[in-house]
């Protein structure tokens, strides 16, 4: 398993020299002198113009370029922002990348819990018109124009039943006077959100081993936890209407992205456990007797788990890299509303740093869901 | 003679499919007995594994059970609550599959999955499981250290083991094994067979033995059951079958059989291929490709003799009575 | 008998090597097929026998170049005339499959062919039968459409597949698995080869089914002069089929005779053992069983003592596991044991 | 057994005999295909866009004046206001330019097909040659490509189309191009190749191979056309996706298109109506829906071919 870890490592960062590689080549491929557009550029400062010629060597030849464009990549040093002059790039996708980070997560993890169990309804009800209405709902959704059904959840929840707000990350009138900025209460909730995953997991673990009745419940007792662990730091503390204000702003997006992904999943696990159904040890488990739910839930389910997961890669990837849609209708500053404001724009640094850290985002999904594949098989755990 | 543990009465079974239905099982009838091994013989098709799979009623949903009863205990299995079955299965009646390869849960250690089934059925539980499914497993001539393991660290002669020793940790009436050993190599199969009938007769199981090959049936069992087409054709002693068959077809099989005992005796060839289960021939079923048939054949369905006591066999012109 | 050969066998090899890690250099080699030599007479049908990871279908398959030997030398007897149109070179009257390439590979193939095991995935769903039976005459570049298209009646006919025509445009799941393989008898049969391997081709069909293809195979090869390398498990259909058994174990070959005289006077301690394991169809017939420890390993890196020794019920120490495996020797009568014991 | 000699074979061209058995496959398939409501509902959708496709043209030539109804360059001087609610001489009413919307909808139809289709085309030719080839050569080939399709796979799609129509300023064809391209030579080309290898394991591909076939008639006759079906589905697939980002790009105006349903929306939002839509939701709901439906169509399509190509979702 280490040495599965290791090589899928190796080829991680290799695969995203490459794409760095790519990033640069595609900036350069582009038509028109590259030096100009940066020097052109009207947000810049002309003596900010000058330095940044001499940063980049803008007036060596391409190869020199790359090995500076490189050096300064792993260094850290993304150059300063055009449009947020004299910010340098890291410091904004410092501030934002967690807030992409957590409303997809939370969306993800949602939407697959969601689509996994409809899905194991679907395979259980084959061919009723429930299924066929769930299906054609499923796909609808899944393959809805993003930016235009955004559009009417704002338009119905926002403007029409004003339950939430139109978007934005925190409410301004609300902030004015608050004692500490937004960034630092989003990273408290950060950090209470990963206690709270870390009790869940502890009370799973320990509630499994307990003699059965229990052992059934694990699952609820670890999610009851997991919100103790995430509400109980909050109780006493004056921060917390600041930290429900970037909640309430949380609530629409996530709902969105949710019911937009949720069928991906929906669908593969019907198929996935269909598949699964014919196999013998599926006989095998009702032969021996086993309530259809065991058999379901626990032989049928967990098998059928195992490509789910791997597509688990594929939503994460996709939801990082819908954000661009989501987070510009939903104006939350994360991530996709950076690149699609600097590609608009023309600020080349924040667009190619907001783009190489999308890339790198996909990246650490596909070896995070490598790994959850790995624990899940143990054909692949002991070899 | 002891009273029968499992009585299948006049058991009829048809798959719905696209083109029609298929008469997988039709009017088959047999007893089994405390202790005894009845085997069960028969090409592809002709019913046998489905007559297992109605016996648990594990059968897909385009299965339905046209008819028939099995009696256990003075229960009709074919009538109980789904609930009620369940209980039956694996605790009463256990069974072991033909793919080994794919009757273990590839994602669950082995030992757990025998455990399952003991908790299950309130046999044992924790630790008690544990050590009953070590006891298992050295019974069937395993490590008991192999139980902390997956499937995919098993040979295929293990994972037959392990479902041996799966199969027998409720303590079953009824054990069904269908086609255990098809796609080992002959010596496994001999060691395997060996031990799965030391067992039988060490736990007094009565035992169905399923196979398409009539020299592992000779070997095991004590009465035999030809199938053909989804009917059974003949039934009686292992000896009865082979040195006195009365159904046509029962005698062609064993010509058709090559052996590498004795003199090498011709080979005949049955013409034909296996009917079409969708629109079975009427009358005796093998009647298109038996050399005796004559008209009465493709007319009536014939009805069983008794030749011998337990012996009974379905046609019109039965071995040795060549002009009647 | 002649004793002119069709097929000669000498130190045939088949290692493959075992990856381990990306980047590691392998060292690990199964040794599947090792130094084995047999002979075929024409019309002579040699039994290969053994249990499954013996090295026997990798022998089948290296006999018709499907794999490439790792070392040995696989001779086939070939006409002077043949031999020239199709740009072969002799050695004695004989061609070193081992070392044919491209063009002569392709021509070589005219007079070998194969059938496999599995009727169901032997046949691409997506052709015709028609199309199936006549591949090799296609790829071969024999005849036009229509004089294929009557061959192929022709060879549908012999293999009992009657009237032709209402099976040429079948697809192969519309037919039995007997009917199938009477298919791919037709196709191995179609460009008239001389030397025919066939991998255990009998032994997913039913019994009732079973008989009549091995009869037909052995009708056909009396009828056309074919020589069969018979590949299978199951001694009994190889008591019918072959003339000749040898068994193989770990990729040797360990005994070779005669086919009644192996069956009935059996004298390597391998083929007793797999012998008194067979199933008899006879329940009044109890058998005196050998028995052996342990089960069949994969042969990576094996030992260059006797293969058989770890389970040997009479090896003797010192002896056994000290020299090197022992040879294939002529104990009389063409009856062939490696054995340091017999 | 009969003698072969007397054998009489009924000549029926080759041909005729493949075509009938063609339609024969055709008939099969398609009754497994309507079987699932699923995958009619979808075509049902997918025709009714390609009559309105199919009508516009027409439409153009016979009852709408161009120079009220085209959809790019027309105005309507005899209402005043615009954007006007749909009436009688505006089905869907105007946009904010003055433009008939129903028409502008009829006539992005048919570019939306097009470079669905050419996309789709794209991706699948270069999915099915590439996972053929490495599966069948292995080796350096494979590797290379399979390391292609692992970095394809996980560059980030929308943001790749968005930086390179920012850079490249793309149309219609290239980003049709693009798209084909870069899905054709990520998931797609594992997928196909992975359905490839099981072929090539098969026994008869080894039949060929003793047969004297070399490594092209074993590609062309024996592995493309078992994977042609599979390849048919992902172009199902495909063709969502590139009518969907079409729409993404046309919606930011990031692209070079003079109209499309992402335009549409676009110029809406330019104009500043987008969130007024209960007021004006003839300018955003019909190219919202259009948009939609089409790319749901197709892919329920997909889903529904999936259970006719994959026996082992099959029912029966």
């Amino acid at each position: 398993m280490t040495r599965y870890v290791l090589r899928r490592l190796v080829q991680i960062v290799i695969t995203f020299f490459l794409f760095q590689t790519l990033t640069f080549f595609l900036l350069y491929a582009q038509p028109g002198d590259i030096a100009n557009q940066y020097l052109l550029n009207p947000n810049l400062p002309p003596d900010a113009a000058e330095r940044l010629r001499q940063e980049l060597g803008l007036d060596k030849p391409p190869h020199l370029q790359y090995i500076q464009y490189m050096k300064n990549f792993l260094t850290g040093n993304l150059g300063v922002s055009f449009t947020n002059y004299p910010r340098p790039v890291i410091d904004i996708i410092k501030e934002r990348l967690p807030r992409t980070l957590v409303l997809f997560f939370t969306a993800t993890i949602i939407s697959f819990y969601v689509g996994f169990a409809l899905g194991k309804v679907l395979a259980w009800r084959r061919g009723g018109l429930f299924e066929y209405g769930v299906t054609v709902v499923g796909v609808t959704l899944y393959t809805v124009f993003t930016p235009w059904f955004a559009l009417m959840m704002i338009w119905l929840f926002a403007y029409k039943l004003n339950l939430f707000p139109t978007g934005k990350f925190v409410t301004p009138t609300l902030w004015q006077n608050a004692p500490v900025d937004a960034n630092t209460v989003f990273g408290r909730m950060i950090y209470t959100g990963i206690l709270g995953s870390v009790v869940a997991f502890v009370v799973y673990l320990l509630v499994r081993r307990l003699p059965p009745p229990t052992r059934n419940m694990s699952g609820i007792l670890a999610v009851l936890a997991g919100l103790l662990g995430m509400v109980i730091p909050w109780v006493q503390s004056p921060l917390a209407r600041y930290a429900v204000d970037i909640l309430w702003h949380m609530v629409l997006p996530i709902l969105t992205l949710t019911l937009i992904s949720f069928a991906g999943t929906m669908l593969l696990t019907r198929n996935s456990l269909l598949e699964t159904m014919r196999e013998d040890f599926i006989l095998a488990a009702r032969a021996k007797g086993l309530p259809e739910k065991v058999v379901r839930d626990k032989h049928a389910a967990r098998t059928a788990l195992l490509p789910v997961v791997t597509s688990l890669v594929f939503s994460l990837a996709f939801a990082i890299d819908g954000g661009v849609i989501t987070e510009t209708m939903f104006s939350w500053p994360g991530m996709g509303l950076t690149l699609l404001n600097a590609v608009v724009q023309e600020d080349i640094p924040l667009a190619m740093g907001a783009f190489s850290f999308t890339g790198i985002l996909a990246l650490l999904a596909h070896l995070a869901a490598d790994l959850l594949y790995a624990y899940l098989d143990p054909r692949i755990r002991y070899s | 003679m002891r009273e029968p543990v499992l009585s299948v009465e006049h058991l009829t079974m048809h798959y719905s499919t696209r083109k029609g239905d298929v008469h997988a099982v039709d009017d088959v009838s047999f007893e089994l007995h405390p202790g005894e091994v009845l085997g069960v013989v028969g090409e592809s098709g002709s019913g046998k594994s489905s007559v297992a799979f109605t016996l648990m009623r594990l059968l897909p949903e385009n299965a339905h059970i046209k008819g028939g009863h099995v009696w256990m205990n003075g229960v009709d299995l074919l009538t109980l609550p789904e609930d009620e079955m369940r209980r039956y299965r694996w605790k009463r009646i256990a069974m072991i599959f033909q793919a080994a390869m794919n009757t273990l849960n590839p994602v669950y250690k082995v030992g757990d999955q025998i455990i399952e089934a003991m908790e299950t059925h309130g046999v044992a539980y924790g630790e008690a499981a544990r050590k009953r499914v070590a006891e298992l497993f050295e019974m069937v001539g395993l490590d008991p250290a192999l139980m902390d393991r997956y499937p995919h660290e098993y040979s295929g002669g293990m994972r037959q083991r392990a479902i041996i020793a799966m199969a027998l940790s409720c303590d079953p009436d009824v054990l069904i094994a269908d086609e255990p050993t098809t796609a080992l190599d002959v010596i496994v199969q001999h060691r395997i067979l060996k031990n799965l009938l030391q067992l039988q007769k060490r736990l007094d199981m009565a035992m169905i033995y399923i196979t398409h090959d009539i020299a592992v049936v000779a070997e095991v069992s004590t009465r035999i059951a030809v199938m053909y087409a989804g009917r059974l054709v003949e039934i009686g002693s292992t000896e009865d079958i082979f040195l006195r068959p009365k159904h046509r077809y029962t005698e062609a099989l064993l010509q058709a059989f090559p052996s590498i005992h004795g003199e090498k005796k011709t080979l005949l060839t049955i013409p034909g291929e296996l009917p079409n289960l969708l629109n079975p021939p009427r009358g005796c079923r093998f009647h298109p490709r038996c050399a005796f048939a004559t008209e009465i054949c493709k007319e009536r369905e014939p009805e069983y003799r008794t030749f011998n006591p337990g012996h009974l066999a379905a046609c019109w012109h039965p071995v040795g009575e060549e002009n009647a | 008998m002649s004793f002119q050969p069709l097929v000669k066998v000498e130190g045939l090899k088949k290692y493959f090597p075992v990856s381990k890690g990306l980047f590691r250099k392998t060292h690990d080699y199964i040794h599947a097929v090792d130094d084995v030599s047999f002979s075929i007479q024409p019309r002579e049908s040699l039994g290969l026998v053994g249990e499954s990871g013996c090295g026997k279908t990798t022998t089948g398959k290296l006999l018709v170049r499907l794999l490439t030997p790792t070392a040995g030398r696989i001779f086939f007897r070939m006409e002077e005339e043949e031999a020239r149109e199709e740009g072969v070179r002799l050695e004695d009257g004989y061609v070193d499959v081992a070392t044919l390439k491209g063009r002569a590979l392709k021509n070589f193939r005219r007079h070998v062919q194969m059938i496999f095991q599995d009727p169901y995935e032997s046949m691409n769903p997506r052709l015709t039968i028609y199309d199936i039976v006549a591949e090799p005459m296609a790829v071969q570049g024999i005849g036009s459409v229509m004089e294929r298209e009557q061959r192929v009646a022709e060879m549908l006919q012999h293999v009992g597949l009657t009237p032709p025509e209402s099976f040429m445009f079948r697809y192969p799941h519309e037919l039995s698995g007997g009917q199938r393989q009477r298919v791919a008898i037709a196709r191995a049969l179609i460009i008239n080869p001389t030397f025919v391997i066939a991998d255990e081709p009998t032994s997913m069909l039913d019994v009732s089914v079973r008989t009549g293809v091995m009869q037909l195979m052995q009708d056909l090869a009396d009828r056309f002069g074919i020589s069969y390398l018979y590949i299978t498990h199951d001694l009994a259909v190889a008591r019918y089929m072959c003339d000749k058994i040898a068994v193989m174990y770990l990729g040797k070959i360990v005994e070779m005779a005669e086919t009644e005289e192996l069956l009935h006077h059996p004298l390597h301690p391998y083929t007793k053992a797999l012998l008194s394991a067979v199933p008899i169809p006879d329940p009044t017939y109890k058998r005196e069983v050998i028995e052996i420890r342990g089960s069949v390993s994969t042969p990576i890196n094996p030992p260059s003592y006797c293969r058989f020794y770890n389970r040997c019920p009479v090896a003797k120490e010192g002896l056994c596991n000290v020299q090197e495996h022992p040879p294939l020797e002529d104990k009389g009568g063409g009856h062939y044991v490696a054995c340091h014991l017999v | 057994m009969s003698d072969a000699s007397s054998v009489t074979v009924i000549h029926r061209p080759l041909w005729r005999v493949r075509l009938e058995l063609f339609w024969k496959s055709v008939r099969t398939n398609w009754a497994l295909f309507i079987e699932n409501p699923i995958g009619v509902i979808g075509l049902a959708i997918i025709l009714f866009f390609a009559l309105m496709a199919v009508l516009h043209p027409i439409l153009m030539k016979t009852v709408w004046d161009p120079t009220v109804y085209d959809p790019i360059t027309g105005y309507d001087f005899e209402i005043l206001r615009h954007p006007a609610p749909p009436s009688a001489r505006h089905l869907l009413g105007t946009d904010p330019l003055g433009r008939d919307v129903l028409s502008q909808l009829m006539y992005s139809t048919q570019t939306e097909f097009i470079l669905g289709v050419v996309a789709a085309l794209i991706t699948v030719t270069i999915g099915t040659l590439i996972g053929a080839l490495s599966a069948y050569y292995g080796g350096v080939i494979d590797t290379l490509f399979m390391r292609l399709a692992d970095l394809v796979i996980m560059l980030p799609f929308i943001s790749i189309l968005i930086v390179l129509s920012a850079l490249f300023k793309l149309n219609m064809l290239k980003l049709a191009l693009v798209i084909g391209i870069l899905s054709g030579f990520g998931g797609v080309t594992v997928i196909i190749k992975s359905q490839a290898l099981s072929i090539k394991v098969k026994p008869y591909i080894e039949a060929a191979r003793v047969a004297g076939g070399g490594d092209w008639h074993i590609i062309v006759v024996h592995f493309i056309p078992n994977l042609l079906p599979l390849s048919f589905l992902y172009m199902m697939f495909t063709v969502t996706s590139a009518i969907f980002s079409e729409a993404v790009l046309s919606f930011f105006g990031l692209i070079n298109i003079r109209m499309s349903w992402g335009i549409m929306i676009h110029t809406t939002q330019t104009a500043g109506y987008l969130l007024n839509v209960g007021q004006y939701w003839w300018l955003v709901i019909p190219a919202g829906l259009a948009i939609t439906l089409l790319c749901s169509a197709f892919y329920l399509v997909g889903r529904a071919l999936d259970e006719v190509v994959n026996p082992r979702l099959r029912r029966r």
